[in-house]
Parts: C-alpha cells; structure tokens; sequence
C-alpha cells in the first residue's frame, strides 16, 4: 500500500522533471549546449506568471502570456549569446591555441545563470514564493485507497503531451528533420539550404516554451526563490541523462525513474529520496553510460 | 626474416549487427611491410585500433615480438613499441608541432627503454621532425596545420617514439603525384631500418612499391592475403575491391612510382589508377 | 552565357591567401574540372562559389546576378549545390532522411527521390539505415544524391573519390557522367588526372591559389597539365 | 612598515564615545521572515538614540548600529558577522534568527572575543552544538525559551483536543529539527503522547509521500519546518488526504503571511507564541507596551505584527542595560555584566545566572500557544487570520482568548 | 625528464643534437617572475602590518579563491575535466580540518595539510566512478557526487548532521594571533599550489597532461597513460580544492553543508579561471584577483556584485575567449610552460632509435 502510493506519487513527480528536462533535452540535443541556465530561467518564467497573476490575470490567461514571451526570449538568447559562443568553438580548431573553445557555450550559460539568479534576487528578494492557484494546488482525486493530486496529476498529462508533441515534431516534420541535420552537421545543413544560426534559434525558442511552461507548474506546485533553479537544473539533467541524450521519450523515462528513485528512497528512509534519486543517477552512468534509450549514432 | 614482430591470431569485432573483423590472423615481421587493402567499411581501420589497443577486439590474441599484448591498454603497447598514424589525423591543437612530437619522444618506450635524459627525447622529436620534412613548422600551433601538414604530423608523432611496429592508416590519400615518392621513401627506408609496416592505403600503386606482402579485408575476413602480385590478381580481390580497374592496377604492379619532379615525362601512360 | 561566374576573387583565411584574384566561368552544361595540388585553394575556391567561406573580395555572380555575400542556405535556394570534401552524411538521420533534406531549399526540377534511387540502386536499399553506419562509398553517393535533390543549376564536387576503393570510383564516375549528360552543370574538382581529364569539358588548374592553366579537355596532355602544378612540389629533401 | 599584525586603521576606533552595536538579522532567504521586523526595530533603534544618548560610567555615547544581511545562510551570517568586528569595529553583535544564523555569529565572537546578544533560537539548538553537552561559551549570550517549555505549551493545546494520542513529527535535518527529534518525544511521553518520527528530512524537500504515508493514523501533527516546505507538506497533506486532529507547527506558523500563503488551509493550525500584543509587558527603553509596540509596527508598516518584533526591541534593551552596568564598552566588562544581569523588557523578565537547569549564559522567556483564526468578518484589506493565545499555563500572566478548537 | 629546477625558465639548453637550442620563456619571463616575487614578499611582511585584521581575514579568502582557481584550471584548462562538483571536495577539507582540529586534536597547520590528503584520498575512489563520464556527462555527473557527498554528512550524526560543525580549537586564543596564523599560512600555500602547478605543466607529464586534454585517444596511443594522468590531475585538483576548504573553514570558524558544499564554490572557480584565461597558470591568479577585487568593491551592492560577474563571465566568454590574461598580455609568459625549438648550427643529428 505504501509502496504503491510512493511508486504513484513518484511517477508524478517524475512527469514535472521529465517536462523540465524537455527543453534541457533539446538544446542539448540539437547544440551539444549544456544550459547552465536552464533552472534559473524556468524559475524566471515562474515569477512572471506570479507578477502577472498578482496583477490579476487569471492563472490560465499568464501560462498564455509567459510561453510566447518564453520562445521569443530563445530566440534572442541563442541569436545573441548562444550562437557566438559556438562560433567560439569552431574558432579554436583553427589555430586559437587558448580559450574557452568548447566550453564557451557551457561558460556563457553559467554567467547568464549567475547574473540572473542574481537579478532576480535582486528584484523579488530571496524570499520564496508560490503561484496562487486556488484549490488546486491542495486538491486530491481519491484513487481506491490512493489519493492522488490533481495538479501533479495535470503535470504529468502535460509533460506527455508536450513530449510527445515535441517528439513528433521532430520526427515527422520538415523543420524538425532540418533540426536534427543541423545537430549531426550543421555546416552539411548549410549546404542544404538551412540557416543553422536560425534553425538553433528556433530549437532553442522552443525549449524555451517548454522550461517556461515547467516553470510555471513548479511554480504552483513548489514554493521557489531565485536560488531555486539550481535543484531544478540538477533534476532536470538527472532526467535528461538517465533518459539518454537524444531521445525524448528517453528524457520521459529518465523523470520518471528519477522521480519513482526519489519516493521509494524516501519510503525506505525519509531522509534520503533525494539521495535515492542521485544514487540511482549514477548507478545508471555507470551500468549504461549512454543512459537507457540512448540514439545509435556511431561517430 | 623470421622475426616475426606482430602475430595476430583470430581477431574478431563487431558492432552491432555490422562486423568489422571475423577470424582475422596475421603476423609482420620486423623490417617487412604489409599492404592492408579492402573496399570502404572492410574494417581496416577497426583492425588497427585493435592492433594499437585504442579498441578491444571480442575475441582473439595480439602478440607482439612473442609477448600477448591483448589485454593491455594503449599506452602499454605504445610503450612496448607499437606506434601509429590515424586515417583522420588528431593533433594536440594546443601544442606547437615540436611539441606534439615531443610527446610521443618523451613517453613511449621510456619507461620500457629507461628514461635517457631529456636531450635525447628532443633530439629524438627534431630528428622525426626532419625525416618528414616538418623542421619549418616546428613552432607552430599545430591547431593551424593544413591538412597535409596535418598527415604529416601524424607520421613524425608516431616515428618519434622509436617504433617497432609501425601501423599507417591512408598517409597518402589526397596527395599529388610530385608528393607520393617522397611519403613510399619514408617508409622503404623505415622497413629497411628494421621497422615492422603495416599500411593501409587506397593509393595503390604507392603501396604495392613497398610492401612486400598484400592483405585484402572485405566485409572483416580476410579475402586475400599474400605476395601482391598475386593478391591483386586474385579474382575475389578483383571483385570486391578493383573492379574494372584492374588492368590499370596490375600494370602499375609492375613499375615502381617514378620521382615525376626527376623525369616528369617519363611516367608511363596509366601509372595512376 | 554563364551560369556561374566568378571575378577576381580573392579568399584568405587570417593572414593566408588561399585563392588570390581567380576569374572562373561556367557555361550551361559544361564540366569543368579543378586541379592542383594540395593546398592550391581548390576547396577553397569551391566554398567561395557555393557561400560557405565568404572571398574578401571578388564577385560571384549566378546568371548574371552578383551573389558574392549571401550564406551558403541561400546560395543553395537559388541553384548552387556542394558535395564538400569529406561526404558530411548526418549521421543520425537515415538514408531517406539525408536524401530529403535536399528538398528543404524546395526548387523544383528532375530530381526526385524516384530519380536518385534509379541513378543509385544500392542508396535505394539501404534507404531506412542510419547514414553514419554507411561505408564510404555509400556516403559518398548519398551526398552527391542528397545536393541532386536540391535539383541545382550547378552541381560542385570536391573530391568525391577520396579515400574510395577504386571500384567505388569508377561506378560515382559514372554516375557523374549520366548526371551532367542530363544537362546540369558540373564543376569537378579532382586530384586524379585521368579521371578529371575524362569526365571534364574543359580544365582549370590552380597553383597557390592562381589560373596557372586553363583548356580544353580534349586532346589536353596529361602532362602539360601535371607541370602545371608539378611547379610547386618541393625536392625531396 | 612595522608593527603590530593587523593594527592597519579600523574605522571608528575602539574607545571614542560611540556604542558601536552590530546586528545580523535574516532579511532574505528562506528565513526572511525571521528578519522582517528586525528592520523596522533597527530604525526605530536608531532614531530613539539619536535623541536618547547612552551614559557609560558618565560620559554621553552616541549610538551607531551596523545592520548586516546573512541572507538565510550560515556561512555568510559568519562571515558577516567577522565583518562587523575585525572591519567595522562594533563593540558587540546582536543576532536574532533561527539556530543556523545565531551560531556561526557567536561562533565569530567567541573566536575574536566580542560581546554577542542573541535571541529567537531555543536555547537547546543554540547552547548544544556538538554531542549532548552545551558548548562552554564565553562572550555569548542567550535569551529566548527551551524545548521543556514548549512541549509543555503543546502537551497543553493537546490535551484540549480528544485524539487518539498519537503524534506524527516533521523534523528537518537542521539544528532546529535535531533539537526537537531528539527531545521531543522523551518529553512528550510523559503526557502520553507518542512522538512517531520517520527521521530528518533535508530542508528544501519536494515530495512527503513517504511521511505522509506514514502519517496517516496520526491525529496530531507536530514539526519545526522552514515556512517553504510546511506550504509544501500541507498542500501535499492536502492533496493525499491527510487530516490530523491538531497540528502544532514551531517556526513557520508563527508569521501571518506564512499562514496566509496557505489560503483557507491555515485555519486552526496552532503554534507556540512567544510574544502577544496582549501580554503585560513595556520596553524598559521607550516604555511602549507591547500592545503599542505592536500597533506603532502595525501603523508604520502596514504589515500585521509578528513575533519577532518585541525581541527584536529587547535585545536593545538588554544591551543598553548591560553597558550601563558594565560602565565601559570594553568586552570583558560588558560579558561580565551580562552574566549577572536583570532587566524586564517588553517580551518579560530576563535573567542570567539564575536558573540552574540552564547554561550559564542562557535567560528564559516566557511562552504561551496559540491558534491561528480565519478571522470571518474582516474585509479586503484587513488581516485574514489571528493569533488567539489558547495556552497559558506557563505564563498566566499573558491573558488566553480561548479553547484549542479541532481542525474541522 | 629534467626537473624544471635544474633548468631556469629562460636559458637556453644545450642539447645532445648538436645546434638544437629548445627555449622555455624569455625575458618577459624573469621580470613577470620577478614582479610576482616581490608580490610575494609584499603581502608576507609589509601587508600584514599596514591593515586591518578584516582586511587579512579577506586576504586569506583571496589566498583560497587562488588555491580553488589554479586547482580548477588545472582539471580543466590542463586535464580537460570540467567539474561542476569540486565543491565535494571543499566541503570535504572543511570537515576534514575541524575534525582532525577538534577531535583528534591536530595542531591547525598540520590538520589543514592532512585535510588536503584527505582530500585526495577520497577523490582517489572517486575518480574510478566520475571517469566513467565524459563531457557534458562529467559535469552533471561530478555535481550530483558533490550532492551526494553533502547528503551523506547530513546524514553523518557525527558530523553534525544538517546543522554542521563549529571549530572550537581556537576558542580562547588571541584573535591576533590567530588571524595573523592563519593569513601567513594561506599565503604560503598559495604561493605552494601555484608553484607545484606551474612545476608540473613544466614537466613531461604536463605535456603528457596537454596532449591527453587534446586528444585522449590520441595521447594514449603515444604511451601517455591517459587514465593514470587524468586521475593524477583529479587527484592533485581535488587535493587542492580541499585545501581551500581547509582554509575557508579555519577562518569561517565552522561549515555547515550547505554552505560547504555549496556548488556557489565551483561557480567562483570557473569564474575566476574563464575571466582569468583558461589554460594559463597567470590566469586564474589574475580571475582571483578580480573576483575578490569585485567582491570587496561591489559589496555594499549586495547582490548586484554577481549580477556584475556574471555579465562579466559572458562578455570575456564572447569577447576575449582568452582571459583577461590573454588579452593582456598575449605573448606574455610569467610562467612559461612552451617549448620554443631553434636549429642554430646544421650538425651531425643523432640518430633515432628505431627499431631498437
Ligand atoms: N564505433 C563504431 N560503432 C559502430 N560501427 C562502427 C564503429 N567504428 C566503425 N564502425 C563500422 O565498422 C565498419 C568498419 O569501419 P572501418 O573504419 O574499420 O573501415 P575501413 O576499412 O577503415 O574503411 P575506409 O577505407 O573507408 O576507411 C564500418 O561499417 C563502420 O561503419
Ligand atoms: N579553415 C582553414 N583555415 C586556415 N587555412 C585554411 C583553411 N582551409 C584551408 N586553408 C588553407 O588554404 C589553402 C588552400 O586550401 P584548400 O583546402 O582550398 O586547398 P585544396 O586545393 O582544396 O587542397 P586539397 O587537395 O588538400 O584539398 C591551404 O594552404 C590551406 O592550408
Ligand atoms: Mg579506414
Ligand atoms: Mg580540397
């Protein structure tokens, strides 16, 4: 009974990490990018739901206003920071002897992590919030003996839509073929007739979208401060890496079994499901160091 | 000669579904070079990971001058005198020229030979620097090395630490007809120093002229293997990697490369294929 | 008139002139083949014509239309296609998938999926495999099928038989003679000489990044054309 | 150059006519609520000294006050706590905020030998620091209640409620939940409450499933949580169908903004009080009672008082009285005044050196429990909830305002 | 291999090839060395007694922000590892240093050096797991280690659990003394750190360590050890990390995990290495400097001080990939680690011995 209700409550976790690894998934993906900033700015898209429902948007109507704003803010952030900071990485093959070279991308993400948390700090202090959500945030759906929440239950739902959505379009679409060409090569794409300078934009505005759209759950579910992205960032590349890279349904499966690690290492010690969690983390590195549905790609 | 430096004995690899190698077995001696030919994706390059220990074979031995190598790492083998070129050349972009040979002047072989002073690893690296005719760029960034430059590299890096067997993977690939001699010089004079050669290379008119046995790798197994007149006459070998060629190739079987900068006009007609 | 025509184009990378004031012209149809040695600035010439190395100066102009500054994707859009050195398959796309990312620049022409299996039966066999576990070979024509499919004015090739096994060879060579005998322009960029000199309308042979020679195909002696860039080899030391 | 070691020019300087006072206060962090009145206190502080001089062994000091930010962390309350002394020169630091901030400040003091003045932790997590035994301190001293008294106070509030006696606890993995898991339940027992505790969670948890599982037939929920995860666990309580009978939560409920984070859920909840507007008490210093103290913040602010604020006002209060006794801002003398010192402040009578079951150094409040009220008839912009004092028996001079009511 | 000390920075030597002349550094390299010296001598007998006792107390948080800095550099300028997770072991120095102070009683020097062993010892072990990863991977990968770590001193009843420990072998000590204690003994580890770094990219296992952050496999197919040489920088960085962690520890009077094992450490490392100029041993001496320069300037800004390093780690990123180090100071050694190589007159060559 009990181990049901952690394995339950620990796939519902799991659909919030797997929905904040999405984006992270992707830009790692598609750009080899580890986004330092990843926690930070689903953290960002949480306050500015919470500013605008406290201006008196319903909750529904600033999701609507933060995810555009969110892809726009990609859109930018790869056009200006992250773009020139690959460039750099093309830079040192051809004679730079010192830089940062392949860690430029890492790096930049890092100080865009750093002034923000920062920032935000600055601007909303580091007391914690929480998105007001009614009833919904406390509200339970009696499950036979089990109860269930109703908004990690919507979580879930909308971590698999999204997955599925993005994976789709991925798979099956023009510009979502053009994106994974550009990810084995992107000089090749140029070739073909895609801008990669764009096509990384457009991936990165829609991860974006989705760390905004997991933003905003964290932010109703969790309280959060500015410092909260970093624990948001750790979980997500759990995710992420246990998944596999290149695979999104990998990344869904990487959530899940992080978040069932967490419960059930709670359920045996309360004070270690985090624990749990990284421990699990690692034993998979180091069994399937490609994580469990990696891509085959040989090199 | 008899003494065998290399003895590979049924090597076999796979990844995934495709094999690379299956029952392969050979052996080079030391002062003779061997020929490694075989259609795209054969496994040539695989086998030579395999040989150097950059990959692990799933089965089968490496022996190396009569001592089993096969479960030692890389670095092991290059210190027991196996060195070799990579096929995409991989220089250490942070170093100068002088210094990626450097590398391989101070570590393989040192602790095996005893660490002579450091002299002798710089004398070493400058003299492998002049035998490829690299001394111009030796300060370099090796990062900023065209693509020539770049073979050449691999060639100093690897002469550099004093090689008993010598593994090359395509050195001449993309090179002109004024370049070729000097890189079939370079290795005529290594076997003829006592090194063991293996050599992998499409150009085969530069190959035949100094290797003094051809294998042919097809699909991982090895299809011929032999003196190379024969082996390039061979009908499975004309099927799986000739082609129509063939009559050119065997031509050229019979005629040493010619220096085209000495007597430019004297080649014969059809000494490329 | 010319489909493709550079003027005086100059391209450096840092300090290293690479292709130094090079006038190149192409007529509809015709093959033109590029010599020279290693380093003569073929490939780079090629990236200047096809947008993906941009001259620091000099025009390229495609029917007449300067197109010097634009990216490579849009050259690609208006009729210029590479087949680089070195294939560039994206290897976690599948055959299919490579191929029909020749469609992405949406030009219209002969060139359909149909036609590229018809020229290559064995790409059309293996068209659900991944392109990275290909074998050379077949990467090589699934990039020649892949920039077919973008159905270009002119087709440019650098080095397509590199590294192949002389079967291999033979058979692309082949493929390139039906693919220019069906009227697209061809610029071929070769290091072997009689592959070049049979397959090539007209020769073009660079030294240092300079015309050193410029003729006709037919009846052009080997020799002739291996002065030309036999004039940079050093003497063995 | 020679010379002294560190004898480069201090600002300020060590015995001109200034009380140079250091105060590390929480305002941001997980913990901010802790610090919210220290502020108001601290310019209120400033403006009634500057109008009211100290007299030290007959000579007018003026009063400085150096407020410094820990921002919820103990690393940086100590290094700003070494700040406020070795850079700024403050004759002595005062500290009010939970056990994680008030430690590595005494910490700092002990180790450079300045007066320290803390409060707001209990005494247990701040005197205990390593093992069982409390740690012997010297420059430190302490002011605020113990565990014995607030098991008390909450053994009371449960006895008003029938429940089946069996407690669920939420202990952090922090020095306030090690106090509390450990004492706890041996002192509840003897009221006959079981004490059900699975073990320490870290602060900053996500997921309670497993205590909430294990919670289940628990009708009185006990915990020190952070104000952050007690939001969480009670939303996931909610969302799991956990209903205790009571719950009495230490530390987050004692700020109305932190029960009204909780929107409807909040009410009832009770908690410990350790200071009432209603309770008969004036600030030796600018003789307010507590009751105009509280309405003083009320009006300035326009925030709804909080616990903090009347211990915030004493240990100003205490440090005046000290350094009159002591005659003198030098530390031996204003430690060794301390540890004898009496003076009756706004939040009671406090002590040293007369309680033996204490540390030396440690002076005991007085205590009360509470329950927070959906207060029915307020409007828009009034206080959602009250703090109704339930619990008296260990200070009956505070006034209750009622029963224990059961949740639901 | 010839020791770096039996061959000063700048002359020239002579060679068993005749004519072959390879020179390390120039004279840029004596006066650079020489400022640094006197650096060096400065902050040992004239800074001590010109300040305050704050002012030496946030000297030897500069002292560990050049021991983390150099540390980092050399696992990811040098070793090609870039840890997200170094804070394990500045947390492990840290509990190190008050355990063997407190409970074993070591006098502080000795427990500070014996909390860097220990730092080693544990990442030793450590390595075997996180080597497993590359990349992107190893980042992640060493920061959830350091996560785990921190987890499991909470845990640790002995380490003070969530609440931490407090140093208490100072209590009762004069303040001067300690302070002074302290500020002589950080500076002479720095000075140590950076000298032992410098002295091993000098010799032939820093080119060994170069050429495997290149290119493993290419490296190992030399007979450079990768393994064995990355685990030796692991090993010698993390060592040095808790060193640090020593050091914050012996002048914060206590840890707790949160703060000890805060990944905000790593975060200042790579800051101070990447403003700095990765792959330089000037660098993060240099990144140091401005990190603390920073901090102690922009602190009455609170916060804003790292919004300002931030914005300032992305625009070296982007616009001066070298460091500020590179962007002064170009073809400028303080510490020359590169080989220049001169054929001065043509001679007999000694022969190579292949084919032994
Ligand atoms: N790491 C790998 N994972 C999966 N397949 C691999 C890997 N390495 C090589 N292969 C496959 O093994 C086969 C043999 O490759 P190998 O590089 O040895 O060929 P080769 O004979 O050297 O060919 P070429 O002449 O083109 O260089 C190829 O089909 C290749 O795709
Ligand atoms: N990315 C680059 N950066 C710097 N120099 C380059 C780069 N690419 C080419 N070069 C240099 O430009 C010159 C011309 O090179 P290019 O590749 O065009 O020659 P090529 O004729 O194609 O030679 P190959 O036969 O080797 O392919 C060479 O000296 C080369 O080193
Ligand atoms: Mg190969
Ligand atoms: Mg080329």
């Amino acid at each position: 009974m009990d181990w049901l209700n952690a394995g339950v409550q620990g796939v519902l976790l799991g659909g919030q990490y797997a929905l904040l690894a999405c984006g992270l998934s992707l830009i790692f993906g598609v750009m080899r990018i580890v986004n330092l900033a990843h926690g930070v700015l689903a953290v960002l898209a949480a306050y500015l739901s919470l500013v605008l429902v406290q201006r008196g948007l319903p909750l529904w109507l600033s999701i609507v206003v933060v995810v555009p704003v969110f892809a726009a803010l990609g859109y930018a952030v790869q056009r200006g920071l992250f773009n020139p900071a690959l460039a750099q990485i093309g830079g040192r093959a051809h004679g730079g002897a010192r830089g940062a070279g392949e860690l430029a991308p890492l790096l930049v993400s890092f100080g865009v992590a750093v002034a923000l948390t920062n920032l935000l700090q600055v601007v909303f202090s580091a007391d914690t919030r929480k998105i007001p959500t009614g009833g919904l945030a406390s509200a339970g759906l009696p499950l036979g003996d089990l109860s269930v929440g109703v908004l990690p239950l919507i979580t879930l739902a909308v971590a698999v839509t999204v997955i599925a959505a993005v994976q789709l379009f991925l798979a099956r679409t023009t510009t979502g073929r053009a994106m994974r060409a550009v990810a084995d090569d992107a000089g090749a794409a140029a070739m073909m007739g895609v801008d990669p300078k764009h096509m990384y934009a457009v991936a990165t505005a829609l991860a974006f979208a989705t760390l905004a759209l997991a933003g905003v759950f964290v932010g109703m579910s969790t309280q959060f401060s500015p410092g909260y992205g970093d624990l948001v960032l750790l979980f997500a590349f759990e995710a992420v890496i246990i998944g596999g890279l290149g695979s999104l349904w990998g990344t869904l499966a990487g959530g899940v079994v992080l978040g069932l690690a967490q419960t059930i290492g709670a359920q045996i010690d309360p004070q270690s499901g985090v624990l749990a969690g990284h421990l699990v983390f690692l034993a998979v590195l180091v069994v399937r160091p490609g994580g469990l549905m990696p891509r085959r790609v040989p090199a | 000669m008899s003494d065998t430096v290399l003895r590979v004995t049924g090597v076999a690899k796979r990844f995934g579904h495709v094999v690379t190698a299956r029952d392969v077995s050979f052996e080079v001696a030391a002062g003779e070079a061997l020929g490694l030919v075989g259609p795209n994706g054969a496994g040539k390059t695989t086998l030579l990971d395999i040989v150097a220990g950059t990959q692990r074979a799933d089965a089968g031995t490496v022996v190396l001058d009569g001592r089993d190598v096969t479960r030692l790492a890389a670095a092991a083998r290059a210190d027991r005198g196996i060195a070799r070129s990579y096929q995409v050349p991989r220089p250490f972009s942070g170093l100068t020229v002088y210094e990626n040979v450097l590398v391989g002047a101070s570590f393989a072989g040192q602790r095996h030979v005893g660490s002579g002073p450091a002299g002798d690893a710089r004398a070493q690296a400058w003299h492998a620097l002049e035998v490829t005719g690299m001394t111009d760029v030796a300060n370099t960034p090796s990062g900023s090395l065209r693509l020539l430059d770049r073979k050449r590299l691999e060639v100093a890096r690897a002469l550099a630490t004093g090689p008993r067997l010598l593994l090359l993977d395509e050195i001449a690939g993309g090179l002109t007809d004024g370049e070729l001699p000097q890189v079939v010089q370079l290795v005529r004079r290594l076997r003829d120093d006592g090194v063991a050669v293996v050599w992998i290379e499409h150009v085969l008119h530069a190959l035949l002229d100094v290797v003094d046995r051809l294998m042919c790798l097809a699909g991982g197994e090895v299809v011929a293997q032999g003196d190379p007149h024969d082996v390039i006459r061979s009908p499975e070998v004309v099927e799986v990697y000739l082609g129509s060629t063939v009559d050119a190739v065997q031509d050229l079987a019979q005629d040493p490369v010619h220096d085209p900068v000495h007597d430019p006009a004297d080649r014969p007609a059809g000494e490329t294929a | 008139m010319s489909v493709l025509e550079g003027a005086t184009l100059e391209v450096r990378y840092g300090d290293l002139t690479a292709v130094d004031g090079v006038d190149l012209s192409l007529t509809e149809g015709e093959t033109l083949a590029v010599l020279g040695a290693n380093g003569a600035g073929k490939s780079t010439l090629l990236a200047a014509l096809a947008g993906t190395h941009l001259p620091t100066s000099g025009t390229v102009l495609l029917d007449g239309d300067p197109v010097t500054r634009l990216p490579a994707h849009r050259r690609v859009r208006r009729g210029i296609a590479l087949v680089p050195e070195g294939r560039r398959i994206f290897g976690s796309l599948t055959v299919e998938e490579n191929l029909l990312m020749g469609r992405f620049p949406k030009r219209g022409g002969p060139w359909d999926l149909r036609a590229v299996y018809d020229l290559f039966p064995l790409v059309a066999e293996m068209k659900d495999r991944r392109g990275g576990v290909l074998s050379g070979g077949q990467q090589q024509a699934v990039a020649i099928g892949r920039a077919l499919l973008t159905n270009p004015r002119v087709l440019l090739l650098d080095e397509v038989s590199l590294g192949l096994a002389p079967t291999v060879v033979a058979q692309l060579y082949d493929a390139v003679r039906r693919i220019t005998a069906e009227g697209t322009t061809a610029l071929v960029v070769e290091q072997d000489l009689d592959q070049a000199l049979r397959v090539a309308d007209r020769v073009q042979c660079l030294l240092g990044g300079r015309t050193v020679l410029e003729a006709p195909a037919a009846g052009l002696d080997r020799n002739t054309v291996a002065d030309a860039y036999f004039g940079i080899t050093t003497p063995p030391s | 150059g020679c010379g002294e070691v560190g004898g480069g020019p201090v600002g300020g300087g060590g015995d001109d006519d200034v009380l140079k006072i250091g105060f590390v206060s929480t305002e941001t962090g997980p913990s901010a609520l802790f610090g919210e009145a220290n502020t108001y206190v601290i310019e209120a502080m400033e403006q009634w000294f500057a109008g009211n001089p100290v007299t030290i062994d007959g000579t007018e000091h003026t009063v400085e006050i150096i407020a410094k930010d820990s921002q919820s962390s103990s690393a940086r309350a100590g290094e700003v706590a070494a700040e406020l002394i070795n850079s700024d020169g403050v004759d002595l630091v005062l500290t009010s905020s939970t056990p994680d901030i008030t430690n590595p400040v005494s910490e700092q003091c002990e180790a450079n030998s300045v007066p320290c003045i803390s409060t707001v932790a209990p005494w247990q997590p701040f005197a205990i620091r390593e093992g069982d035994e409390p740690a012997d301190l010297k420059y430190s001293y302490h002011a605020f209640w113990g565990l014995e008294d607030v098991s008390a106070v909450y053994a009371d509030m449960w006895g008003q409620v029938d429940t089946n006696q069996k407690a669920a606890g939420l202990f952090p993995n922090d020095p306030d939940g090690q106090a509390w898991s450990a004492n706890f339940p041996a002192l509840t027992a003897d009221t006959g409450v079981t004490i059900d505790d699975p073990g320490l969670y870290p602060n900053g948890t996500q997921d309670f499933s497993a205590q909430l599982s294990a919670f289940k037939d628990r009708d009185i929920l006990v915990g020190v949580p952070i104000p952050p995860d007690f939001t969480t666990f009670w939303q996931q309580a909610g969302q799991q169908g956990y209903q205790p009978k009571v719950a009495t939560i230490g530390k987050a409920l004692l700020f109305p903004s932190a029960v009204e984070a909780l929107g409807n859920a909040g009410d009832g909840l009770t908690s410990e009080v350790w200071w009432h507007p209603t309770a008969p008490f004036t600030s030796s210093l600018t003789g307010q009672t507590a009751q105009e103290l509280a309405d003083q913040y009320e009006a300035d602010t326009g925030k709804q008082w909080t616990q903090p604020l009347g211990f915030a006002e004493a240990l100003f209060e205490i440090t005046v009285a000290a350094v009159e006794e002591a005659g003198s801002t030098e530390p031996e003398a204003i430690t060794e005044a301390l540890s004898t010192l009496e003076v009756s402040t706004v939040v009671g009578d406090v002590a040293w050196g007369v309680d033996d079951s204490v540390p030396p150094y440690v002076a005991k409040t007085p205590l009360v429990g509470g329950q927070w009220r959906l207060d029915e008839g307020t409007g828009e912009d009034e206080n959602p909830y009250e703090l109704v004092v339930v619990s008296n028996e260990l200070a009956p001079e505070i006034p209750t305002g009622g029963e224990v009511e059961p949740l639901r | 291999m010839t020791g770096p000390a039996a061959e000063p920075s700048t002359s020239p030597t002579a060679l068993a090839a005749p004519g072959l002349t390879v020179t390390r550094g120039g004279r840029g390299s004596w006066v650079g060395g020489g400022a640094m010296l006197l650096v060096v001598v400065l902050l040992a007998a004239v800074v001590p007694y010109a300040v305050t006792l704050g002012a030496l107390s946030s000297l030897v948080m500069l002292f560990a922000l050049v021991i983390l800095g150099t540390t980092w550099n050399l696992l990811a300028g040098y070793g090609g590892m870039v840890s997200v997770g170094q804070q394990a072991y500045v947390g492990v120095g840290g509990y190190a240093l008050i355990q063997l102070a407190d409970a074993v009683g070591a006098p502080p020097w000795a427990a500070v050096l014996a909390a860097g062993l220990v730092g080693a010892a544990i990442a030793l072990p450590t390595s075997y797991l996180v080597f497993r990863l590359a990349g992107g991977y190893f980042a992640i990968g060493t920061w959830v280690v350091a996560e785990v770590f921190r987890l499991v001193t909470m845990q640790i009843d002995g380490l003070g659990g969530g609440a931490g420990l407090s140093l208490s072998a100072f209590r009762g000590t004069d303040r001067v003394e300690r302070v002074a204690f302290v500020y002589w003994f950080a500076l002479a580890l720095m000075v140590a750190v950076v000298l032992g770094t410098y002295l091993l990219m000098r010799s032939r296992v820093g080119l060994g360590l170069t050429a495997i952050r290149d290119d493993r496999v290419a490296a190992s197919s030399l007979g450079v050890a990768v393994d064995r040489g990355r685990r030796l920088v692991y090993v010698a960085g993390s060592a040095g990390a808790a060193l640090a962690g020593a050091l914050i520890a012996l002048s914060t009077l206590g840890v707790t995990p949160g703060s000890i094992y805060s990944v905000n450490w790593t975060a200042a490392m790579i800051f101070i290495v990447v403003v700095g100029g990765i792959g330089t041993i000037e660098g993060p001496i240099v990144g140091a400097v401005l990190y603390w320069v920073l901090q102690q300037a922009l602190a009455p800004l609170g916060t804003w001080y790292l919004v300002v390093l931030g914005a300032v780690a992305v625009a070296v990123v982007l616009l001066a990939p070298g460091g500020l180090w590179g962007l002064l100071a170009a073809r400028y050694q303080v510490f020359p680690t590169t080989h220049h190589v001169r054929r001065l007159a043509v001679g007999a060559i000694v022969a190579p011995k292949t084919g032994r």
